[in-house]
């Protein structure tokens, strides 16, 4: 089951190489229909209480260098597995209705991007899952680069293509290198395994932890991106066609996240307590500097854009926070941010079409004759800026919290950017579809082709905002299990609640002590 | 004795060997290169190496330079301008010249083994005579004696390549390069 | 059916209505919205009426009813259930909200009549009071947070509802982003709660909050501030009022009923609502009661000189506020929702009237333009009068009664609280003059050209529509003001509802008269019970003197207006020239826009404009840009050493052996 | 005679032959060189076989030898080719393939 | 003095054998009008007959002829990827103008004596054979650069190669001389035994010969700052040679390497391997560095060579069975990955006027898919991205070098992978992301304005010969397959090692 999900678009996208032109793009929504459906298979049969993996596939790939083809399911992925399926069918869909020049190439490389990041989500070996998220890039590579847009000042796709990709890829190499330290430190002489479980078993020296952290670091704040990590992002962003767009900034993005909670959390604890401040510095940078960045653009997509770095700067600080609160809100924003984004990247290219233009300052008043257009885009809209009500909010919620009971100054900064991405989430709206239109403009409502993919995805938002608690129950017990490490390191931070004052007596009675975290390793 | 031959022998090595790299022409490059040779060809005999000796003597300085001779003859005279158009290997080719020759005479100097101080061991008769060498030849360095006969055929085999037979269109090629 | 079942129905009907308007938005023709949006919310009175029946029937004791509906976000120890609260204070809050948002329905299906974004303007409304019954009717602290931020929401898309006016979409914006200030206020509150508390339930923190917390302990102090955080934001106090009276931007049935009648005294409901928190931090409730204090003197004095119709009705509601948060934060609680109470119905009617004056005017706000309607629209002046009368507190409307109460209290509680009482009758005075001003300037003198024509041909005029902030010529297409709202006298829905309200705003009073009853008092008791603060009652002897005192200043009011607008309308001229710094200075309201400008906007643009314009490219782009001029300038020496000279590369060759020789020679022994 | 003095004469001859590659132009010259270079490594080799009174390396210095031979074969055939060509007889201006 | 002949094994020379009589074969072929078409087949018959033969002998591990050579799992490997990297030369040759301007039967004897010369290096166990087999190698590819006599470049890049060839020759010999007086032995055992002695251990004698060893073999290999002669050679030679000469001059110069420093010269380990891992990290800066920009094809993969060449000298340094391993696996994907790319650069020479210029496969995607696909994947794998057996190879390096504590050069592998990228990605760019150039098109008019005059003749149909198209299908495929199923090439790379084992250190 889970390596049918995983094959599936990959399998339909090599089909698509055999059909006329015309039909290739729908044999590969073909291909995410069939794998959602999968996935929302994989999904009833979760058993939400257990903590463990499911659903696990594990067979010898390299036995020579301990690598095997493992996956599974938990708390953790099940969610990004489900975001992933379901975002790729509108996006594919999307794509196929306005029929890409070389569309065998185009879709082929969509599907293997749907695999790449399936399998990066899957992986429950290390190095598979390096492995999948360098392949990840591959795909976009030439979607960007072949179908990307080349800029009136002479930025060309392909030059812009190259700088993400070589900037991606310098954390993605790091990591390899660290992936492997890894495994044979931790082997130490024995039996090599890459198995993620297994490396959990034996937690590396803090010393070297501390250098692989970094590693591991560096890959995942360069793809979410992070504050002063996303240099290649403007010029992406405005290079890319939108439809991959969407699932790169709402899918790929997650991953770097992701892995935090996968692979640096549990293994590398020690570390991860040390430059929790450093890296939530970073987070709240992220925060606050994409927020600024994004109430200052005038092209649309780097607004989306800005927004996605201050978003996954909240994801980070949740993670961070290094409590199950923290990193829940972190999981379900994961989530959400990707419902979230698909769509506002897709209303952009609708957006796009109708104005002829992707400056904001020459963009307005398409809601007038677009009331369905104009809700959708309003419903993403608040969904964006975490407005209470919507799912985000109690990702947001719940990552504050988690913030707050762990370093309560970057709760407040944080917060500040929730004030922020109201005014520029809401700039985007307004800016395009109210005050006057320009005379070129051309308002018009959603087809019914691009209603049906844009439709369901804000439903699936409101959905959500309903019941957030689905998302919820099953991260909960793998969060936990991921926090362990960090836990067993720092033993005076409370797993769940307590009453303040307990807490505050025992932080007290911890720190009389010698060295809090010290006595608990030893 | 032995020393006096040495010396001499060093410096018609040396003086031969400087004279390939100072002399103008090349055809008297060629000359100063077989002086050299002979030279060598006597340190051999100095270490007895006899038929190492002879073979240098009957293989290099005979038909070897005869190569050498006629294809310097057959190019001509060979202007090389004075002007170095290398920044800074004027400078820098003597001076790493000395730095190698420093470095590989301190390797032999500073080398703690005892024996580079000596003459060497006493050896037995016969020590680099034919018969020994094909002996140790075909003894133990088959493979190398093999393979040196399929080295000289597909030099040979390379040659022609190079220099051989006229192919058809050669002419007008290098005509349309001259032209 | 439970008090719950019947609150769960009063969510539901307003929810619907808006869905279904929404859904139907090409299918409803003509009014059809419009009567689907009023009956739903009728719907839900009745509801409200219902719960309020099933909860007076419970014993006292017992009227705090819970209802969950499911789980909405239980993990990691925090445990957010969507469920209600329905105690006393909710349902009188649900009925007063249900209540007046059924009348400014109804006055709007004649209002809006000829607008294009009718079905719209009503999905959006009945969007509205959902959101405004969730706040109210919120069982924990998440869940008002997700009220607070919808009527935020609501607020935003009826301020921008003409969204091709830049001014609109710009006040739009202003208001939703200092709601969000305060949104984000509560939600700390709400984790501060959590934090030392382990619970988002209203009841459980009440319960838990006495034994957790020392008096005025630093953190409870940190929550109710942050709490007071959102409560200034949504109810325009200082300094987070900015954005109401640019809020009049939008039509004036929303200033009726958000911008006066409900979600701007969110804020006193929740001051209300968390009163066991307050009381426990006297320093924050006094925080407050001050800076409710200093908001109605500013309203108050602003709205004594601006000449924008709406805007002063806008500052005149800050001001009445101010009130309503001086009377909840100093313990009068009953008193305080009782001026909430009466003031939507007597600040609504005020908004309807004016509204059916600017449609009048052809859409024009500036009461320097208008005069003299009395004749031409006697309906609509009189209800102006009634609602003025009730703003100013004339003797026996509803204002009287229940501003009166609030001064009455402090004046009770004693000691600092005096002050309370002495400027409140101070505002009491500038209230009486400002909602006069009105009267006289519009119903009084010659009648403008507007009132002329309408009195003699009964049409309404037909100017050219232009923006009243801008003067633009507007744009005639959806999204822009109808050309042609409705006058009272010509829309039987808007007689009906205007009516209803003059009678409210004139008799509301009666509910508590000191001495003769105190319904309200005794129906919200269950939910102050605890509370030490609202044992304090003055005794009606002093309620009385502190009445009379009120009444009198309302009628010097009124007939200091009558002296400066009618009797000598020249003098407003005289005082402006001689007060000319002071007139400057109210007319650019205190220049606390300027203010905001320089202390938030202009740096936080500033930073925007630094990161975009020198950070991102020096450093950002220069991280990239460096590696990649040093990778190039490597390159370049790479290239420059591949010269093709045989010769140079065979001394690169030699050089490197001795490079390698050297190192050899050195790591030998 | 020590054997030392056969090694540091190899070396100089070595020193030599690298410095007449890196300093003359024409290729037969360099050629010239080169031979210089395995000469003295020939020196080398039969020294070191005097000082371990093993015949090895005099073998080796014998298939040294038909290297040499070969490579000069190949090489004139080279110039040999160059001049047929019309082409410069100088190194330096054989420099079409650069960067 | 009587003789004692040396134990020949007929079986274990049999590849040897069958090579040096198919070029006494090929030669007589070439000679006479009537079967010099059958000369490429000969060839290959004769590639064919002895990669049958060292199949068969697979698993062997025993000293030769009186120990001169070794044949074992390492020597077989390197001498298959030779050989299979000349069967590649010879398909792509067809055609070739070099191979008619050489002569066919010549250039096929000089492209088979260069690989006798391999197989012999690969095995090489003593001095003698190692510097003999080294020069049976280097003379004939000496020739084989400059076969294309009309063109310039061919003969400068052949002159170029022989001068700072024999260079290398010499410094080499210079340093086996200086090995061979401290250890008083030519054979690598002995060679090991000699210099572990007590008192010869660390010898500057004995060092200074390994730094000349060892540049005289990185030369071979192109390690920087011995690596300059590469991208001239490379782009100067006819294609097949080039493809032929980056990968398997490498493969057994590697083998050589390895055999004469992991074995004979493993008790002075502690000495060389940082200086080494220096070099090797000197050659991926200077490679990945130096192919940035580069407009030839041909240069960019010499460029590249070097900087892989860095990749792979870190299994050497390692001096582990693992190290070996990865080197052995690396050096078989390297070889598919290189001969795709070639083979797609020789079918663009032919078919277009640009030569080798990147500007040649510009359009390619829309034009030649099957042209388009091997190069790409070949790119891609190049880069180390995966799916491709690239990132295995990377993956197998930095494990090794990590096993290894060389971490460091593991992170020196991460970084210059990051900066080839750039030009990597930028032939895939070529490829896809651009429009074909219009002069392509119009191919039937051989002397458009600009291109030489000693421009080879345009085949428009090049890029749809079954000699080219194949072996680059081939061996992309076989790239990829070893990028998704690597387990039956890492067991293949996993005897090398083992066969090296019990001599490490």
């Amino acid at each position: 089951m889970i390596n049918s999900v995983l094959w599936t678009p990959l399998l339909f996208g090599i089909l698509g190489l055999f059909v006329p032109r015309r039909w290739a793009g729908w044999v590969v929504v073909g291909g995410a229909a069939v794998t959602l459906g999968l996935a929302i298979g994989l999904l009833a049969g979760f058993d939400s209480g257990a903590s463990g993996l499911q659903d696990t596939v594990d067979v010898d790939w390299i036995s020579g260098l301990g690598v095997s083809y493992s996956l599974g399911l938990d708390g953790l992925n099940v969610f990004l597995m489900m975001l992933t399926a379901l975002l790729w069918l509108p996006a594919v869909a999307f794509a196929a209705m306005r029929q890409p020049d070389r569309p065998h190439l185009y879709f082929l490389m969509l599907a293997l991007g749907e695999t790449a990041t399936l399998g990066a989500f899957l992986a429950q070996d290390l190095l598979l899952f390096v492995l999948f998220f360098d392949l990840m890039l591959v795909p976009f590579y030439f979607l960007f680069g072949a179908w990307g847009q080349d800029r009136p000042d002479g930025t060309t796709a392909v030059a812009a293509t190259m700088k993400m990709i070589v900037y991606t890829l310098i954390g993605s190499l790091l990591m390899l290198v660290a992936a492997i330290a890894t495994a044979i430190l931790a082997a130490d002489g024995g039996q090599l395994s890459f198995s993620i479980v297994d490396l959990q078993q034996n937690v590396l020296s803090e010393g070297s932890q501390r250098w692989i952290f970094w590693f591991f670091a560096a890959a995942f704040l360069v793809k979410m991106p992070a504050f002063l990590l996303h240099g290649w992002m403007p010029d992406a962003y405005r290079a890319a066609p939108l439809p991959a767009l969407a699932v790169f900034s709402a899918v790929l993005s997650k991953v770097g996240a992701y892995g935090f909670l996968r692979v640096v959390l549990p293994l590398f604890p020690d570390a991860t307590i040390e430059f929790q401040e450093i890296v939530l510095v970073i987070a709240l940078a992220s925060i606050l500097y994409g927020s600024v960045m994004a109430f200052t653009q005038t092209n649309v997509r780097l607004i989306a854009g800005y927004s996605s770095v201050a978003q996954l700067g909240f994801i980070t600080a949740g993670i961070f926070a290094l409590r199950p609160d923290g990193a829940d809100g972190a999981l379900l924003q994961m989530v959400n941010h990707g419902l979230v984004v698909a769509p506002v990247f897709l209303i952009i290219a609708v957006l796009a079409e109708r104005a002829g233009t992707e400056d904001l300052r020459e963009m307005g008043g398409i809601a007038l004759r677009a009331p369905v257009l104009a809700a959708m885009f309003l419903i993403v809209t608040l969904a964006t800026l975490a407005m209470p009500g919507s799912a985000n909010f109690i990702g947001e919620f719940y990552i504050l919290n988690g913030l707050f009971q762990a370093k309560i100054v970057f709760a407040f900064v944080a917060g500040a950017g929730m004030v922020l991405a109201a005014y520029y989430a809401l700039r985007l709206y307004q800016r395009t579809m109210h005050n006057r239109k320009p005379e070129p403009i051309d308002s018009r409502d959603l087809g019914w082709r691009d209603a049906a993919v844009l439709v369901p995805l804000v439903g699936c938002i409101v959905a959500l905002a309903f019941y957030p608690q689905l998302v919820l129950k099953r991260t909960d017990a793998a969060v936990g299990n991921q926090l362990r490490q960090a836990q067993r390191v720092d033993s005076n931070r409370p797993l769940t609640w307590q009453r303040g004052r307990e807490s505050e007596a025992a932080s007290i009675s911890d720190s009389a002590r010698p060295s809090g975290s010290g006595a608990a390793a030893s | 004795m032995e020393a006096v031959a040495f010396f001499a022998g060093a410096i018609g090595a040396l003086g031969g060997a400087i004279a390939v790299v100072g002399l103008r022409n090349p055809f008297y490059s060629v000359l100063a290169l077989v002086v050299h040779l002979v030279s060598l060809a006597g340190l051999f005999l100095l270490l007895h190496a006899e038929f190492v000796a002879a073979a240098q003597v009957v293989v290099y300085a005979g038909a070897v330079m005869v190569l050498y001779v006629f294809v310097a003859a057959y190019v001509g005279g060979i202007q090389e301008p004075v002007w170095e158009p290398i920044p800074g290997q004027r400078l820098l080719a003597p001076l790493l010249g000395g730095a190698l020759f420093i470095e590989l005479s301190i390797a032999v100097l500073g080398s703690s083994l005892r024996a580079l101080g000596d003459e060497g061991p006493t050896i037995p008769a016969g020590f680099g005579s034919p018969e020994q060498i094909g002996t140790v030849l075909l003894e133990r360095f088959l493979i190398g004696f093999e393979a040196a006969s399929m080295l000289l055929l597909l030099a040979a085999v390379g040659a022609v390549v190079l220099a051989g037979r006229k192919r058809e269109g050669e002419e007008a090629a290098s005509e349309e390069a001259t032209s | 059916m439970s008090a719950t079942t019947y609150a769960w129905l009063v969510l539901l009907f307003p929810l619907g209505g808006s869905i279904v308007i929404a859904l139907g938005y090409r299918t409803w023709s003509g009014r059809t919205a419009g009567w689907i949006g009023t009956g739903a919310i009728a719907l839900s009175f009745v509801n409200a009426i219902a719960a309020f029946v099933q909860l007076q029937g419970e014993p006292a004791k017992a009227r705090h009813l819970t209802s969950t509906l499911w789980d909405y976000a239980n993990a990691a120890g925090l445990d957010i259930k969507l469920g209600i609260l329905v105690d006393p204070l909710s349902v009188f809050m649900i009925l007063v909200v249900s209540g007046v948002s059924m009348l400014i329905h109804l006055y709007s299906v004649g209002y809006m009549g000829s607008d294009r974004g009718y079905t719209r303007f009503f999905s959006y409304l009945n969007f509205f009071v959902f959101s405004m019954l969730l706040l109210v009717l919120a069982g924990n602290f998440v869940l008002l947070i997700v009220g607070w931020a919808f009527v935020g929401f609501a607020s935003y898309a009826l301020i921008s509802f003409w969204y091709r006016r830049a001014t609109a979409t710009g006040a739009g914006m202003k208001a939703f982003v200092i709601n969000v200030v305060g949104d984000v206020g509560l939600v700390f509150a709400a984790i501060l709660i959590f934090r030392e508390l382990g619970t988002f339930d209203y009841l459980e923190v009440f319960d838990r909050a006495p034994g957790g917390f020392h008096t005025n302990e630093w953190t409870i102090v940190a929550i109710c501030l942050l709490i007071l955080v959102g409560a200034f934001a949504k109810s325009a106090q200082l300094p987070l009022h900015t954005w109401l009276p640019d809020a009049m931007e939008g039509p004036t049935p929303v200033s009726a009923l958000i911008h006066a009648a409900t979600m701007v005294t969110a804020g006193v409901y929740l001051i209300a609502r968390t009163h066991p928190l307050f009381e426990l931090a006297p320093t924050a409730a006094d925080i407050a009661a001050f800076t409710g204090l200093a908001t109605l003197l500013v309203a108050g004095s602003i709205a004594l000189v601006v000449t924008d119709l709406k805007r002063i009705i806008a500052y005149s509601t800050m001001s009445q506020i101010g009130y309503m948060v001086v009377g909840v934060s100093i313990g009068a609680y009953s008193a305080g929702l009782f001026h909430l109470m009466t003031h939507a119905f007597f600040k609504a009617l005020l908004f309807m009237a004016a509204g059916s004056v600017i449609a009048a005017m052809a859409n024009r706000q500036d009461i320097d333009r208008m005069s003299g309607f009395g004749r031409a629209m006697t309906f609509t002046s009189v209800m102006l009068i009634i609602g003025s009368l009730a703003l100013a507190g004339f003797p026996f409307t509803s204002g009287f009664f229940s501003k009166d109460a609030i001064l009455s209290y402090a004046s009770t509680r004693g000691g600092m609280y005096e002050i309370f009482t002495v400027l409140g009758y101070v505002g009491a005075l500038m209230t009486a003059i400002y909602s006069f001003r009105i009267v006289f300037r519009v119903v009084a003198g010659e009648p403008c050209s507007e009132a002329e024509e309408l009195a003699e041909t009964g049409h309404v005029v037909h100017a050219e529509p232009e923006n009243p902030a801008t003067g633009d010529v507007e744009d005639t297409d959806v999204g822009f003001p109808g050309p042609e709202h409705h006058i009272a006298e010509q829309a039987p829905t808007m007689r009906m509802a205007m009516g209803a309200l003059a009678v409210l705003a004139l008799i509301g009073g009666v509910l508590q008269i000191p001495g003769v009853d105190d319904a309200i008092t005794k129906f919200l008791e269950p939910t102050f019970e605890d509370s030490a603060l609202a044992a304090i009652q003055p005794s009606v002897g002093d309620e009385w003197r502190d009445l009379t005192i009120g009444g009198a200043i309302a009628v010097v009011g009124i007939f200091m207006a009558y002296l400066l607008y009618v009797a000598r309308p020249a003098s407003t001229a005289v005082l402006v020239r001689r007060l000319r710094p002071l007139h400057t200075f109210l007319v650019n309201k205190w220049y606390f826009d300027e203010l905001i400008d320089v202390a938030i906007v202009r740096p936080a643009l500033a930073v925007g404009s630094f990161c975009n314009r020198v950070f991102e490219r020096l450093v950002v782009q220069g991280l990239v840009a460096g590696t990649v001029d040093v990778v190039r300038g490597a390159g370049g020496v790479v290239r420059t050493a591949q010269s093709g000279f045989v010769r140079s590369y065979a001394l690169l060759l030699i050089g490197g052996f001795t490079g390698l020789g050297l190192y050899f020679l050195l790591s030998s022994s | 005679m020590a054997v030392e003095w056969y090694l540091v004469l190899s070396a100089l001859l070595f020193a030599v032959g690298a410095g007449g590659v890196l300093i003359r132009r024409s290729p037969l010259v360099i050629l010239l060189c080169l031979e210089l270079m395995l000469n003295a490594g020939n020196l080398a080799l039969v020294a070191f076989s005097r000082m371990l009174g093993n015949a090895d390396g005099q073998v080796f210095a014998l298939v040294v030898m038909v290297v040499a031979a070969c490579e000069v074969v190949v090489g004139l055939g080279l110039i040999v080719a160059i001049y047929r060509r019309r082409l410069p007889l100088n190194v330096d201006e054989l420099r079409g393939l650069r960067g | 003095m009587n003789f004692n002949a040396p134990d020949i094994d007929y079986a274990a020379l049999s590849p040897v054998i069958a090579l040096t009589g198919g070029i006494c074969v090929v030669l007589l072929a070439g000679v006479f009008d009537r079967v010099r078409r059958a000369v490429p087949l000969l060839t290959l018959l004769t590639l064919g007959a002895a990669a049958g033969l060292f199949i068969w002998q697979w698993g062997e591990r025993k000293d030769l002829v009186a120990g001169a050579l070794r044949l074992d799992e390492l020597a077989v490997a390197v001498a298959l990827i030779a050989i299979l990297a000349a069967a590649f030369c010879v398909l792509i040759s067809v055609r070739e103008p070099a191979v008619s301007q050489a002569g066919s039967g010549e250039y096929h004897v000089l492209l088979l004596g260069s690989v006798l010369g391999m197989t012999l290096l690969a095995q090489a166990q003593n001095l003698v054979s190692f510097f003999i087999a080294i020069e049976t190698l280097s003379v004939p590819l000496y020739v084989l650069c400059a076969t294309n006599l009309r063109r310039a470049e061919s003969l400068e890049s052949g002159l170029k190669y022989l001068i700072i060839g024999s260079m290398g020759s010499a410094t080499l010999l210079y340093g086996l001389a200086f090995i061979y007086g401290g250890s008083g032995s030519t054979d690598f055992t002995g060679i090991a035994a000699g210099i572990g002695k007590e008192g010869v251990l660390g010898d500057p004698l004995v060092l200074v010969g390994i730094a000349l060893a060892a540049t005289g073999l990185a030369f071979k290999i192109s390690i920087a700052p011995f690596h300059q002669w590469t991208p001239d050679v490379y782009q100067g030679a006819p294609t097949p040679v080039t493809a032929f000469m980056a990968v398997a001059t490498k493969a057994a110069a590697f083998a050589v390497f390895v055999r004469f420093f992991d074995v004979a010269l493993a008790p002075e380990a502690g000495d060389w391997d940082v200086a080494l891992a220096v070099l090797a990290t000197a050659s991926i800066a200077v490679g990945n560095i130096g192919a940035l920009g580069q407009d030839s094809l041909k240069r960019l993969l010499g460029y590249s060579g070097i900087a892989q060449a860095g990749y792979m000298l870190g299994g050497l340094v390692v001096a582990s069975e693992a190290g070996i391993n990865a080197l052995v696996f690396y050096l078989a994907v390297y070889s598919l990955m290189n001969l795709a790319a070639f083979a797609v650069i020789v079918a663009r020479e032919r078919e277009t006027s640009f030569g080798d210029e990147i500007r040649a496969v510009e359009g390619l995607g829309s034009e030649r898919p099957l042209l388009a696909w091997p190069l790409t994947i070949s790119m891609l794998a190049l880069a180390g991205l995966p799916g491709t057996a690239g990132f295995i190879g990377k993956l197998y390096l930095i494990e090794a070098l990590v096993d290894g504590d060389y971490t460091w050069l593991g992170v020196a592998i991460a970084v210059g992978t990051m900066i080839s990228l750039a030009y990597y990605l930028r032939v895939v760019a070529a490829i896809w992301m651009r429009p074909a150039e219009d002069t392509a098109v119009t191919a039937e008019v051989p002397a458009v304005a600009g291109a030489s005059p000693e421009a080879d003749p345009i085949d428009a149909d090049a890029g749809g010969r079954w000699y080219l198209v194949g072996p680059a299908l081939l061996a992309a495929a076989a790239t990829v397959f070893f990028g998704v199923i690597p387990q039956p090439l890492v067991e293949w790379a996993e005897h090398a090692g083992a066969a090296l084992s019990q001599f490490l250190p």
